[in-house]
């Protein structure tokens, strides 16, 4: 029997949903919602199979790497494009009460072709199609920030995209320089033949620079704060939930099979960038005046936490590094949002002239409270357990003092998400122009803050995922320390 | 051989040299030619290199292409810059 | 040294010549005329290391890397510098605000 | 005082900075002087696999065949960029001065003779140096010369007609993709017999595509027509 | 369901249920929002009934969720966390009628409820923590749902009341969170079991086990307030008084010694905790807690500050009897657990009648006030006669059993410190209660309010009325199967058992 190649369809079906919306501009919804779900249904099929038969990896064209590029789905892909998938529903529902008409049939295939680029690097094997899907996504992203229009969103979308053409360069003279050393670009390959080199080392600072710049690690996260603040709602969420993280997933893969071999520092190094990056993302969100840049820092901040997996380099470290980033993508996603919907009905988005949204948008300030538990890591949500398994990774590695930034970070993020709902408790007098603001936008933003939370019950599930494919490598080194433990 | 040796360095002195004007030229208009002709040095060395197939994207794209979507931003800059000050158009959704 | 290490060389100078000009330069055109000299010099170490071969052939499949890379490159070229004119119409300077944002 | 201050911050910065750069290019160009002599590149089993490629033009056969699949994304990298450009704003139809009408004669020889150039150039992109983007571009190339040329854009070919070609590359690319799914069972998998008719159809439908694409970037807005009026 | 693994379950979501439904009941639901309250909290505690009868019959309940792998959501009744449980969701029950009572007519009450019952859940869910990590996740759920309570009124103060409280517990909240993660890292388990789990690390381990629980005390004592962790407590007292009540009796302050009670116990085991030499240091900073709070009571004139730092130094009498390991002061320290909530709540409860009926916020107002509001009053003196420790009131049990339990344990100093201690507390009670029954009332009261029939409305009348009863009765019928006491001494021996 012929199997349906889910891989295949996560790509094109976005593709051709965006194809079909730009044709049709008048039923960009519909095109827009049945590929929504459709994707939804391949993510569905693909893991299905993944659980059935494990790693899987597809031969485009059918010649096979080192010729041909491989697409290849492991636990981690999966988990990816899961998140993907459910951030991207809550994003295009939401979104049919946000835009206006004008705004929407350019959104909606921009929309999909970033989410056909986000499926087909989340599946690539091969590092110079990464590079090209990572060119396709950095340019979806500029265009949907400048689709904001104003000054702001304009100069933010230009910075974004000078940053984003300077870090696919760098990425790609690593691509070169691999290639020429190994001959091949498909990632396992280069995994067998990779042996420590100076064109290896050089490939891994200039792809790491070129990654690190795109995922915002401080201090390369100047560019963040203004794209993610100034860019529509819905784009805000993508971009904060799934938009950096694809940078740092194939940071993350090259990292685990590529320069596992090249020495402690790099690691420790990033680490130490992380746990600034937590802490200068946290004060700087704790200062900021407005919603959405406060929000924005936050991600600076939590982005920082990625990083901390680095220096510890066991496979709970990274498994916890991965919770934090799916139960961040949720969560964030559901504050951005919530911000855009104070921000249609106020008309503004000033912390303290926030009197009265919390009676007046109860289940807005709710998913936006339910988000910050897991942002700031209460127990029960995802950020939590992301946390926990951190925390526990630093501790049994010896490496105590990482856990100051994880625990200071979550302080300062309690700090800074306490804030904007302390002015949500005001006695302050009724606003006086308020927008209506659609029902299906807080429900969106209340159902991705509930998975957030939901995330810290079931942890489970998304750790088992994990395991197929063992992209972090076998679990049983941490099976046995627990055992000669206890 | 020699011939060879000779015809690189010059490629590569030229294709440098281009680079650095071009990148530090005071006038946009000129830097922008500079770019032109640095995309058609580029084109040679691809030749030279045995690359037909760059060479010809480069000339199309990389100079050509490039180089009129640079010239015409450049007079568009120029046209909006001299109006500026009395149709500043605030941005936004139109 | 031979020929081909020499331009890789050459593309390695274009890389760090036009990251210095996108860094020190403020005018958006002058960036990204800049980015697109750093993109040809990824482009001829990419190519230049290919005819590292044997035979008289070179590998052909830089070869490809790089007209997809050029491709790419002229359309972002044009995404920004529709940008640029629109950030000149919005704040009246093709330049970059050194404060992000307020 | 200040001023004077700001200056030296600015010349310190630029020297670190040149030191900084200098470092790299140094480390560069030791990484690059330290590779293999000997390339591991994948010639060998490029021309291993000419024969059923389709294609006599190596390059050719990785763009569309062997790495077909880069090729399809970047044509969605195309399109991507050009709904980027429309979302920024309109372009004008009507011209403020009027062409001149030495070029306007020059365009009347030259766009047919550069449509016919593409053509070969597709044509012979199957043996010879050449393909879709070269032609592509060369289309774009007389396609903007007319636009420059002519005092006021087709309005009425603005609209659907602009958007199809627009997507004509990449959808036929997609679609033969998930033809071949169902024909050979694989993606982008074409039956060697017919590698080099599918090849040139895609090519055909991508030339138009991105000779379109790119002329209309360089229009650097919507068409004022139709629904993105 | 299995039903050994479904009550405890049930018990914890009766009253979430209840919580989440009201949040979605508008203002005007009267009756239905009252009917889910008192619903919910009458179901609970037919629940917990039955689950003591079962604890009684030999059951064992205990329901457990996978939450990380070799780390479960744990919920299991054993004998400490009956007492915890009764308390919490007993004094729930008349809490919830007094707040109807009090906040009849008043905005927001919808949200109100919603998070008073989410408070009690989590309290709940503390009493019945089978593990370390359970317990931090209700622990935190407290610090979360309480904050709405204490910033209800939404006046600048009570702002800033809750910024302080936030400050403090979520503080509190990472250094348990660490201290947990570290032990974990070290043990590979963090269930509850009698004598503890760490003794195999005491050789080993000795300096990490004793950062940990300084980390965990840290933490836990934040809540508990004890000294200097206790500063915001006085500033909470701006809440609603039935929030006061949750707050000082019912869940929050009791949730912070619960767990210092679960740490020494077990956790460490009071042979560790001897062993490591950080029994002296907890028993000293409890004394000094208790001894700062009722010195700063003296000095209050606002009755429900002065109740607050009553609360700091009352609360510490379970953290001493703990410290000072011995199975006759621990029996003391746990019964306090349940001895100080019912005389705190009673006296809360009357603080909130007075500002209701008669405007008065502070003990100068008091004067003759006995004979306005008699009932009142009268559960009032057997609430503060309870503090200082009047027999055969509740507060008379536990001191006795404290200082005999210091005797026994060899620790004498600790007699002079309930002596001092019960000679403050009579400082800043009996003048309360000498004004309030002897001196002449004024002519008129600050903003009196008419009830009708009684005193003051009934729902805010039966609930001080009802916890003073139960402040005479667990002290005199100490003895009685099934008193606080007997409960208290069974757990005792299961820790000390040979």
């Amino acid at each position: 029997m012929q199997q349906i190649p889910w891989e295949v369809m996560l790509i094109l079906l976005p593709l051709a949903g965006a194809m079909a919306c730009f044709l049709w501009p008048r039923r960009t919804l519909l095109f827009g919602l049945i590929s929504a779900l459709g994707v939804g249904g391949c993510v569905a099929g693909l893991g299905w199979r993944l659980l059935e038969q494990g790693a899987q990896r597809y031969a485009v064209g059918g010649w096979g790497a080192p010729l041909g590029i491989d697409l290849y789905a492991d636990g981690l892909s999966l988990l990816m494009l899961i998140i993907t998938a459910l951030v991207g529903l809550g994003v295009s529902i939401y979104s049919i009460g946000y835009f206006e008409r004008r705004q929407a049939i350019l959104f909606w295939p921009l929309w999909l072709l970033l989410w056909s680029a986000l499926n087909a690097l989340f599946l690539s094997a091969d590092i110079f199609n990464l590079y090209v899907t990572l060119e396709l996504l950095g340019l979806a992203a500029v265009a949907l920030v400048a689709l904001a229009g104003g000054a702001n969103a304009l100069t933010a979308a230009m910075r974004y995209l000078l940053v984003n053409m300077l870090a696919s360069l760098c990425y790609l003279l690593g691509v070169a320089l691999l290639y020429h050393n190994f001959g091949s670009v498909d990632i396992a390959i280069l995994a067998q033949r990779v042996e420590a080199s100076p064109a290896v080392w050089a490939a891994m600072g200039l792809m790491s620079a070129g990654l690190l710049l795109k995922s915002a690690l401080f201090p390369l996260h100047f560019w963040l704060p203004p794209a993610h603040a100034s860019a529509p709602a819905p784009v805000s969420a993508l971009l904060s939930a799934l938009v950096v993280k694809a940078s740092f997933y194939i940071l993350l893969r090259l990292w685990l099979e590529i320069f596992p071999q090249t020495g402690a520092a790099p690691g420790q190094l990033l680490g130490v960038l992380g746990a600034a990056a937590v802490l200068w993302g946290g004060i700087q969100a704790l200062r900021q005046t407005r919603l959405k840049l406060l929000i924005a820092y936050s991600t600076v901040a939590q982005l920082g936490y990625l990083f901390l997996a680095f220096p510890l380099g066991s496979s709970f470290a990274w498994k916890g590094s991965l919770y934090l980033l799916l139960s961040h993508a949720l969560a964030k996603a559901a504050m951005f949002m919530a911000a855009g919907n104070i921000l249609r009905f106020c008309g503004h988005d000033r912390i303290a002239d926030l009197d009265r949204v919390a009676q007046r948008l109860p289940v807005t300030m709710i998913a936006f409270s339910v988000a910050g538990v897991s942002i700031v890591g209460l127990p029960p949500s995802g950020g939590f357990i992301g946390k926990w398994m951190l925390l526990e990774a630093a501790l049994r590695a010896g490496q105590w003092w990482w856990v100051i930034p994880l625990i200071l970070g979550g302080l300062l993020a309690a700090a800074y998400i306490f804030k904007v709902i302390g002015y949500a408790f005001t006695q302050a007098g009724v606003l006086r122009q308020t927008n209506k603001v659609p029902m299906s936008m807080e429900w969106a933003a209340l159902a991705l803050a509930l998975a957030a939370l939901l995330l810290g019950l079931v942890a489970l599930w998304p750790l088992s995922l994990m395991e197929i494919g063992l992209p972090f490598g076998g679990s049983e080194v941490d099976a046995i320390q627990r055992a000669e433990q206890s | 051989m020699i011939l060879q040796w000779l015809f690189d360095s010059l490629l590569i002195i030229a294709l440098l040299w281009l680079a650095w004007r071009l990148l530090g030229s005071a006038d946009l208009f000129k830097a922008i030619v500079l770019f032109i002709a640095f995309g058609l040095v580029m084109a040679l060395a691809w030749v030279r290199l045995d690359a037909p197939d760059v060479a010809l994207a480069e000339a199309a794209i990389g100079a050509g292409l490039t180089g009129a979507l640079l010239l015409s931003a450049l007079a568009r800059l120029n046209d909006l810059a001299d109006t500026t000050h009395e149709t500043h158009t605030p941005s936004g959704k139109k | 040294m031979s020929a081909v290490l020499l331009y890789a060389l050459t593309g390695a100078g274009l890389f760090t010549l036009g990251l210095y000009a996108l860094i020190i330069h403020a005018h958006l055109l002058r960036k990204i005329l800049a980015i697109n000299v750093m993109g040809s010099g990824v482009f001829l170490i990419l190519v230049a290391l290919g005819g590292r071969t044997a035979g008289a052939v070179p590998d052909v499949v830089p070869h490809a890397m790089v007209i997809t890379g050029i491709v790419v490159a002229v359309s972002a070229t044009a995404l920004a510098l529709a940008l640029v004119l629109r950030v000149q119409a919005a704040t009246g300077r093709a330049e970059l605000p050194e404060e992000p944002l307020e | 005082m200040r001023s004077a201050g700001r200056r030296w911050h600015y010349l310190l910065f630029r020297w670190a900075l040149m030191l900084l750069l200098l470092a790299v290019a140094v480390g560069l160009g030791y990484a690059l002087l330290s590779l293999p002599q000997q390339a591991v590149g994948l010639s060998e089993q490029v021309s291993a696999n000419m024969a059923t490629s389709g294609v006599q033009n190596p390059v050719t056969a990785v763009l569309l065949n062997f790495r077909g699949y880069d090729t399809l994304l970047e044509m969605a990298v195309l399109l991507v960029a050009l709904l980027g450009v429309w979302s920024l704003g309109s372009a004008e139809v009507h011209r403020k001065i009027d062409p001149e009408p030495v070029l306007s004669l020059l365009v009347g020889g030259l766009a047919p003779m550069m449509i016919l150039m593409a053509g070969y150039l597709l044509w012979a992109g199957t043996n010879t140096p050449g393909g879709a983007f070269q032609a592509g571009s060369v289309l774009a190339a007389a396609g903007i010369l007319l636009l420059l040329s002519s005092k006021r854009f087709p309005v009425r070919l603005m609209g659907w007609p602009l958007r199809v070609v627009l997507l004509l590359g990449l959808g036929t690319f997609a679609a033969v993709g998930m033809t071949l799914l169902f024909v050979s069972g694989g993606f982008l998998q074409y039956p060697s017999s017919l590698a080099g008719a599918f090849i040139l159809f895609i090519e055909a439908a991508a030339t138009l595509s991105i000779g379109v694409t790119l002329a209309a970037l360089f229009l650097g807005g919507r068409p004022q027509a139709g629904p993105y009026r | 369901m299995n039903w050994d693994a479904g009550l405890p379950l049930l018990i914890v979501a009766t009253s979430l249920f209840s919580g989440l439904m009201i949040f979605f009941l508008s203002e005007k639901h009267v009756v239905a929002r009252t009917t889910l309250n008192l619903g919910g909290a009458v179901f609970k505690l037919v629940l917990v009934g039955v689950m003591i009868w079962g604890v009684f019959h030999g059951h064992h309940y205990e329901a457990r969720l996978p939450l990380l792998p070799g780390l479960d959501l744990l919920l299991r009744a054993d004998a400490e966390s009956m007492l915890f449980v009764v308390l919490s969701s007993g004094l729930w029950l008349v809490t919830t009628i007094y707040a109807i009572g009090y906040l009849e007519g008043s905005p927001h009450r919808s949200r109100f409820f919603g998070f008073f019952s989410l408070c009690v859940t989590a309290t709940v869910g503390v009493a019945l923590a089978g593990n370390l990590i359970t317990f931090v996740l209700f622990y935190e759920l407290l610090t979360l749902s309480t904050y709405p309570l204490i910033v209800h009124r939404e006046t600048e103060v009570a702002r800033r009341a809750g910024r302080t409280y936030l400050i403090y517990t979520i503080t509190g909240g990472a250094l348990l969170l660490v201290g947990t993660v570290w032990l974990y890292s070290m043990t590979g388990t963090l269930e509850f079991a009698h004598r503890g789990f760490v003794a195999g690390l005491l050789d080993t381990h000795r300096v990490s086990l004793i950062v940990v629980f300084v980390l965990l005390v840290a933490g836990l004592g934040v809540k508990a307030a004890l000294v200097p962790l206790h500063g915001w407590l006085p500033q909470a007292m701006v809440a609603p008084a039935p929030v006061s009540a949750l707050l000082h009796a019912v869940a929050v302050v009791k949730a912070g010694a619960f767990g210092i009670v679960r740490v020494v116990d077990d956790v460490y085991g009071v042979e560790a905790t001897t062993k490591l030499g950080v029994s002296g240091p907890l028993a000293a900073l409890a004394a000094v807690t208790i001894i700062y709070g009722s010195l700063r009571a003296l000095f209050q004139d606002d009755l429900k500050r002065r109740l607050a730092f009553s609360t700091v130094s009352q609360v510490s009498y379970i953290v001493l009897g703990i410290a000072i390991i011995g199975p006759i002061a621990t029996t003391g320290g746990l019964v306090h657990l349940v001895h100080q909530g019912v005389m705190k709540i009673t006296l809360f409860f009357c603080a909130g009648n007075l500002a209701e009926t008669l405007g008065i916020h502070k003990v100068s107002e008091m004067n003759g006030v006995g004979r306005r509001m008699p009932w009142t009053m009268a559960a009032f003196t057997i609430g503060a006669l309870g503090m200082i420790g009047v027999p055969p009131l509740a507060g008379f049990v536990t001191k006795w059993y404290l200082g005999v339990g210091a005797l026994d344990a060899g620790q004498e100093w600790v007699v002079y410190i309930l002596a001092g201690s019960s000679l403050l507390n009579a400082g800043y009670f009996l003048p309360v209660l000498y004004a309030v029954w002897f001196k002449p009332a004024p002519d008129s009261w600050p903003d009196e309010r008419s009830f009708g029939r009684f005193e003051t409305s009934w729902a805010l009348l039966a609930p001080p009325v009802v916890t003073a009863l139960l402040t005479l009765a667990v002290g005199l019928l100490a003895s009685a199967p099934f008193s606080p006491l007997q409960w208290a001494r069974f757990i005792t021996t299961l820790e000390y058992m040979p």
